[in-house]
């Protein structure tokens, strides 16, 4: 194939163009007339000039530089990379659906707030929450509104000295993250050895300034958390509440539910559990569920239904106000919305299952050559340690790099934190026991190579259209953009 | 249950449980205690299939009124521009769309090019220095923005201009709820008598009287939520008095005439870039963007590519500058961002690939000649009038003479969607109507339009004078 | 001009023509004589703009009653069945619908084998050694098939039953015109009393009067036009009593539950395969398959891949037999198809690996099921009369009350598309109406079908009881 | 990359399914209880059984062993590889224009027919001709179609003694054939040193068994034959008639007319010179427009308008009846409907000078490396001859799979048959400048190469998923399917 590392700008040609716009049928108004001229733009900007088809080869061969999921087996953990059905992309493109602007008279995006009204009752369901707000655009979103939510939650009933939030060495940076930037201070709580909260840990750090804890349960390293019950019962009773980062809810739906489990927010990302693409880092959404004597503190506006007719309720005194324009990331939304309404509640359970046996297979097919600190059934997904490997200077860096040259995504490395060398399989329920099977023996090869033939491993990836990228280099010298 | 999306058959699950070593799907979830396993199943509707599923959202699409088959003269922060037909080839690109963020460079080296093309693309736009990777929309982005100007000079008193989309200011207001830091909003000219030019445009007295060297930042918007263009050089002067930061909010498309923020002093610039090859999508996905000078590079929230090399000494990119992220620096992080809107940059840069300078220009322009022949028409037919006097660029407000609401209805029985009605927002401009034509309206529409908007007041109730 | 599908620019240009050695564009066509290059453009409309051209399509479909909006109970040998939406994801990469025919086999192993794929997919439903990389549709490939069986015994008289869509007829003799083959028609049976549940089907005393040591070859289709069932077998032990070639026209789908012509004793089969994954595209464009027995392998018409090993012995795809085709043998080639329809077997080939052995099953028992039940509902309301009585597919022949083509009228009004009226194509049938039922078809769709059909008969014209 | 041969059957696990059908929700009719025993299948053919995700795995991965335009480069000679622009890949998938029934009731068809309508007259103007028809499905068929009205023609005059068709030696192999289909005797005629017709031969040919003469103009060489007017006058004055392949208009629209050349049957590809995409083989459509004489055994139906209506006239008793079912390939012929609305008069023309500019530049840019048999100015293709590269066994073969090696598909070899060692080069106008440097570029190199390391040159290609294939294997022991 031919190499052309070219950005477009280096492509650009003078006068040429890409562009097919109606003729001007107006009177044509001279913004020199109209604008003070120092307001008018002297130097043209450089946004390249191409034709069509230059544009279109561009982003073409782009796009064979990257994998996605209907390339390969994508297990990379806390992820949930399953396949996303072509049905929905359809759904989502609809022109009576997408062509729609959010400030239109409700009265005239009937068909539209159906869909939000309808998914607000569908994910409380899932979540056994009372009710939804679809606004948050992400999971790191929706761990933001809830933390407002908690901290208007407290100051609402005067409890000011509520400044703490709990998180769990294994979990995920957004956490401590959006704890921070919703003005709390983070305290993080160790996990025991069976890879758990320690209760003992948090038995010490509750008390009155604690305003809530926020857990991902199955956990990072796809374990149940098993005293969920007492968890919940003893942050409730010093007066703390309970979030739920639902990032790993592909492992229960339609099993177990966060609501039932003593959380009182919790979030869900739908570009994860609910198959919508990940579009190469986003569009996603994270709408949060919350429990009843949450519900006047959700951001406005929510959907309601009065005499048949669907509303938009901005009159919520309580509400934390707006986390982001309008609705959300409605067309994520409709996606997840035709995902629910093909899957049930059947469908939900048995892809969890499923899931949850993927997992399990795996991890059963490689604990003899690989280390796995919790090696018991595991949820969704599980996390092993190269740290026999690395001893031989096979790191999990170095087994991820060896895995793109046999064509496979490799698992999330390095996280969670707590875990040496840690890699995080999550197979997803849409992979076919051939694929784990391929993916095992490619794994148990490698594992054998770190051991017996360590240096034909090294400098992986040798097939990719780049090799091993400089990383230090980038982030010394920061180039952030093309200059003539 | 069998689905056309889980592989596994009955056969193979049997053969896989007893490879785990248990006897049935049940056991893997022991580990969940007995009380919180479902008996029943979830209440939801019985699943549909695809067929079914594609009549039902038909029969939901038959609600709405769509800008496909409507007039949309609805804009206040989203428009309805052409979307060249080449940029939804581009994302649908399994490549593209179905891949996860790019951590892993070396297969993923599609999606970070692109990345850095409209890293640069929108540094140019505004003449900044660098962009970062998108953020959600132009509402979180300009709250991100206002974190980091209180970060960086440790002030806690923002001064945002009234005439900031209000949306924006809410996700703001809500944001900052309890940052410490206090938001004061600056007026616009308002004087009906004010006829030097610069109605609707900031009340640079109001400015004056509340900037101090606490002020972290200043926000303002150009083309503002009137569609009035703003003097951001005055603005930064102001600024640079008291060494607060500039934070301009700018409509990408207007760039393509206006001069970029960058070079009228803005140290920040946020905005939203929707307008740029993405759908009206009823508000969600947009496209946040966020562009900055030098100093603050290293604070820019959320992901960023670099330039860098491969073993071989090819070009080649990686995300960077993570020791700022979160899932690194945890609670240190300067933002929670994680995912956020990469497919949606890609339509961007494919979408101002195809238009080129010279075709963003002309989109520009057109939005520019097609709104002033609305506003004049309109004025002509005595069915408006006049509030502001100031040049705009695509969007304008005059006061009809029936309430925007009832006008609006009215229009959409004649496959019209109408102005934003600012009563609400803006009680000093009640029965206002800010009205949005951008090049995808033909003159046939345009006067169409307008010519519905007579006859309805003709026919209507009477807007309040007051 | 300047277009966005042409990159030359201006200053280009001038730099190529100098680089060819000439001074203008129209030194390049000094070639053609002067009194032959137009002075004056074409006379065509002004170009549109994309934005435009959508705009323009967008009224012209609403000049369209469309099955998308509308139920569909037309089939007449196309119809109108449910595509699963990644059969549309695949055949829009552009690797596949970009490519030209595969002659550098060695960059569209893609394409080749995906034909690959199909031929094995045709071959196994019709019970065939062989299969081709697809033809036009089902009318020519019979003409093909014709062609071959004539050269193929050196015979010049071809047995044609009437129930053999009339289109195919039309294309065949059209097509053999100037040939020196001879076409005779085989009656149905129609004898209204006959109750022995063969009424519809093949006139057997027909055949046997006819056939004979001329007979090149008998074709006859299943289901046939009118929907129903024929005896294969006994057709084809009467071709094989006169060494004739018994060539078979079948429904692709139908093959889900009926038998394999090929274990019935045909030599070639053919027919549409539109109904595999293809839209109906007002009748094009469609897909035709052939299908043969060994013996006919090197006389196939058209493209054919075969499976090969590369240098390292790794298996790959080929276009291969090209010695009997028109690029190679010219003159002397088995036919001049060249482009066809690769694009819609691929569409064929991922539907049928969608839908696998079982859905396809399920395809073809819901067209009976809901055939009949239509049909069953349709004769208790007593406003249609039936006329054959042997079991059929999916389409079926009644006789309403009203004439078919005033009924069709009146349906449209109530947004259903009504059957094929077979009068002018069969005028012993005349006022006869013949109805498909896919599995597209809800029961709810049908009732209102039925409802409709009920009330306009009641209102209606009565139809000609002759 | 992972390399998977597999075939889609070698996929297929019992049981598993990538479909989702409504319920059936009428009585279910047992077939066993409608039908005789022996009509129903006994064995299930092999339709593999895969779920959504392996399907579409297993084509999309196959696509990346494809290359279309928009991977490159695609000067296929003679089969005008232009770039097909994505809006009409839209307007050819509107629900309200695709999903029409042929059998519709014109009435309920207005939108379509009057695309039908209309493209009859714009290629007609374009082509210079009565009246066209759009029925046949390919190039090919539109000559079989020319051919059957050539002998209609004759016919209808009793004129039946005309049963030649001349063709001359550099035709395309669908020119014979078609006329063999058709039922005449084919006549050679062979190029004069200029590469065109030769009127010498032509002349001793001509007589009253001629029933016509199929020309391609310009010709497969790239050549205009200068002496059309001669030529066409000629088989006229003889009795007659001219057919033009038109399989390379894209030189010469809105510049010239086969109809003003004397032409009097004349067919388009439209997947050519329309740019509508050749979809890895079709489909395709070749419309035929003819002179007003013959218009009365055009196929029916023709649309025609009445008191505003559009009907389909099927009352035309010359006629030929019909070539392909229904009105051709209406999906084929509305992307060209499209692409000649946005490209006008001008824009067509511009096409076309483009187009040539672009095929003079190459040639003038190998003429010192490369045998050019007739080298002078050409119209949109022209013809080198490897034949000194020949020598040192670098064959137009050797040099195509050079070619695949740097990601551009090769131009068309071995054709046309009166040049040795042919590669046949067409760019089209949609390639840039810089695209025809690269190509340039590589192929002085090779031309270089192949004089001073020939054998650095075999084998190619070395990065393809397939290395060079045995293509006399496959023809001898022909595999055409799977079996289990
Ligand atoms: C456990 C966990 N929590 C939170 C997040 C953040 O979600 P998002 O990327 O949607 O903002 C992630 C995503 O990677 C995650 O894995
Ligand atoms: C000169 C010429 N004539 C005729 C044809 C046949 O056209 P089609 O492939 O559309 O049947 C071709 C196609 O390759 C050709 O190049």
């Amino acid at each position: 194939m031919m190499r052309d590392e070219r950005l477009i700008f280096e492509k650009s040609v003078e006068g040429r163009i890409g562009y097919s716009l109606p003729e001007n049928d107006v009177p044509v108004v001279n913004p020199e007339e109209l604008f003070a001229g120092q307001m008018l733009r002297k130097a043209d900007p450089e946004i390249p000039e191409l034709s069509e088809v230059d544009v279109i080869r561009h982003y073409t061969n782009l796009s064979k530089r990257n994998y996605g999921v209907d390339s390969g087996f994508y297990p990379l953990g806390s992820c949930t990379m399953k396949y996303n059905p072509k049905i929905n992309e359809d759904i989502a493109s609809m022109e009576g659906i997408a062509q729609m602007h959010p400030l239109q008279n409700p009265l005239s995006a009937q068909g539209n707030l159906e869909i939000l009204y309808r998914m607000d009752k569908y994910l409380s369901e899932i979540l056994g929450m009372e009710r939804v707000t679809l606004q948050p655009a992400a999971g790191a979103q929706g761990e933001m509104t809830g933390l407002m939510i908690i901290k208007a939650y407290h100051m609402y009933r005067l409890d000011s000295k509520r400044i703490k939030i709990i998180v769990p060495d294994s979990s995920h940076g957004t956490n401590p993250a959006s704890a921070a930037l919703a003005g709390f201070e983070v305290v993080h709580i160790p996990s025991d050895d069976k890879g758990c909260v320690d209760i003992k840990a948090l038995e010490d750090i509750l008390d009155d300034t604690v305003a809530g804890l926020m857990l991902t349960n199955p956990n990072t390293l796809g374990l149940f958390e098993e005293d969920i019950l007492q968890i919940s019962k003893m942050v409730h009773e010093c007066g703390g509440l309970l979030y739920y980062d639902g990032a790993n809810m592909n492992a229960i739906m339609g099993i177990a539910r966060p609501g039932d489990m003593g959380f009182d927010i919790a979030h869900l990302n739908l570009h994860k559990t609910f198959s919508t693409p990940h579009g190469g880092g986003g569009p996603g959404s994270g709408p949060i569920g919350v429990v009843k004597e949450l519900v006047p503190f959700l951001p406005v506006p929510l959907v309601e239904k009065e005499n048949d007719y669907y509303v938009l309720d901005y009159e919520r005194p309580l509400s934390i106000g707006k986390v982001k324009s309008f609705y959300g990331n409605f067309g994520i939304i409709l996606r997840a919305y035709s995902y629910i309404r093909t899957m049930g509640a059947q469908g939900l359970k048995t892809a969890s299952q499923a899931a949850v046996l993927n997992a399990n297979y795996i991890r059963k097919k490689l604990e003899d050559l690989y280390e796995i600190p919790q090696n018991r059934i595991c949820m969704h997904e599980f996390v092993l340690s190269a740290q026999r490997q690395a001893k031989n200077g096979i790191t999990a860096l170095e087994i991820a790099k060896n895995l793109l040259d046999e064509g496979i995504h490799p698992p999330t490395i390095y996280f969670p934190l707590i875990v040496h060398e840690a890699m995080m399989i999550e197979p997803t329920e849409t992979e076919s026991p051939e694929t784990l099977d391929a993916f095992i023996e490619i794994m148990r090869r490698i594992a054998i190579k770190a051991q017996d033939d360590p240096e034909s491993l090294k400098n992986a990836p040798k097939t990719t259209y780049v090799s091993r990228l400089d990383e230090v280099k980038a982030a010394r010298t920061p180039v952030l953009r093309w200059k003539k | 249950m069998k689905s056309s999306y889980i592989p596994m058959t009955t056969q193979q699950q049997e053969a896989m449980l007893s490879t785990v070593g248990v006897k049935s799907l049940d056991e893997l979830f022991l580990a969940i205690p007995e009380e919180l396993r479902l008996k029943d199943d979830l209440n939801l509707p019985t699943p549909l299939s695809e067929h079914e599923l594609k009549k039902h959202m038909n029969t939901l699409a038959q609600q709405n009124f769509d800008a496909g088959w409507n007039s949309c003269f609805l804009g206040a922060g989203i428009y309805d521009h052409i979307i060249p037909s080449a940029v939804k080839h581009i994302i649908s690109r399994q490549e593209f769309y179905t891949a996860y963020t790019p951590y892993q460079p070396e297969i993923s080296q599609g999606v970070l090019q692109s990345i850095f093309e409209f890293q640069t693309m929108i540094a140019e736009l505004t003449g900044m220095d660098a962009a970062n990777a998108s953020l959600y929309d132009g509402a979180t982005a300009l709250y991100e923005a206002v974190l980091l100007a209180s970060r960086y000079n440790g002030r806690k008193e923002v001064l945002i201009a009234r005439s900031v989309n209000p949306e924006y200011r809410k996700v703001l207001y809500s944001g900052l709820r309890y940052s410490g830091i206090a938001i004061k909003e600056i007026d616009f000219n308002k004087d009906e008598n004010n006829s030097n030019g610069e109605n609707g445009t900031i009340n640079f007295e109001f400015l004056k009287s509340n900037i101090n060297k606490n002020t972290a930042a200043i926000v303002v918007q150009s083309p503002n939520f009137f569609g009035i263009v703003e003097d951001i050089k005055a603005v930064s002067q102001k600024a640079q008095e008291v060494d607060a930061l500039l934070i301009a909010v700018c409509d990408p498309i207007s760039l393509g005439v206006f001069e970029s923020p960058g070079a009228l002093g803005a140290d920040i610039v946020v905005g939203e870039a929707q307008p740029l090859g993405n759908p009206m999508n009823y508000g969600g996905p947009l496209l946040g963007y966020f562009a900055v000078k030098s100093p603050f590079i290293r604070r820019m929230p959320g992901r960023i590519v670099g330039e860098t090399t491969d073993s071989e000494g090819r070009r080649g990119f990686v995300l960077t500058l993570q020791a700022r992220e979160q899932h690194i620096r945890r609670e240190k992080a300067t933002s929670n961002v994680c995912t956020n809107q990469a497919l949606c940059a890609l339509a961007a840069t494919t979408y101002l690939s195809l238009m080129g300078k010279e075709g963003l220009k002309e989109v520009a322009s057109q939005c520019i000649s097609k709104a002033h022949y609305t506003y004049n028409s309109l004025l002509k037919t005595l069915n408006v009038s006049r509030i502001f006097d100031a040049p705009f660029f695509r969007e304008f407000v005059v006061k009809p003479k029936i309430k925007p609401d009832i006008l609006n209805e009215e229009l959409l029985t004649e496959n019209i969607i109408g102005g934003y009605d600012l009563t609400s927002e803006y009680p000093e401009l009640e029965g206002c109507w800010l009205v949005a034509v951008t090049e995808k309206r033909s003159k046939k529409e345009i006067d169409n339009f307008v010519n519905k908007v007579a006859r309805i007041c003709q026919g209507g109730i009477i807007n309040d004078e007051g």
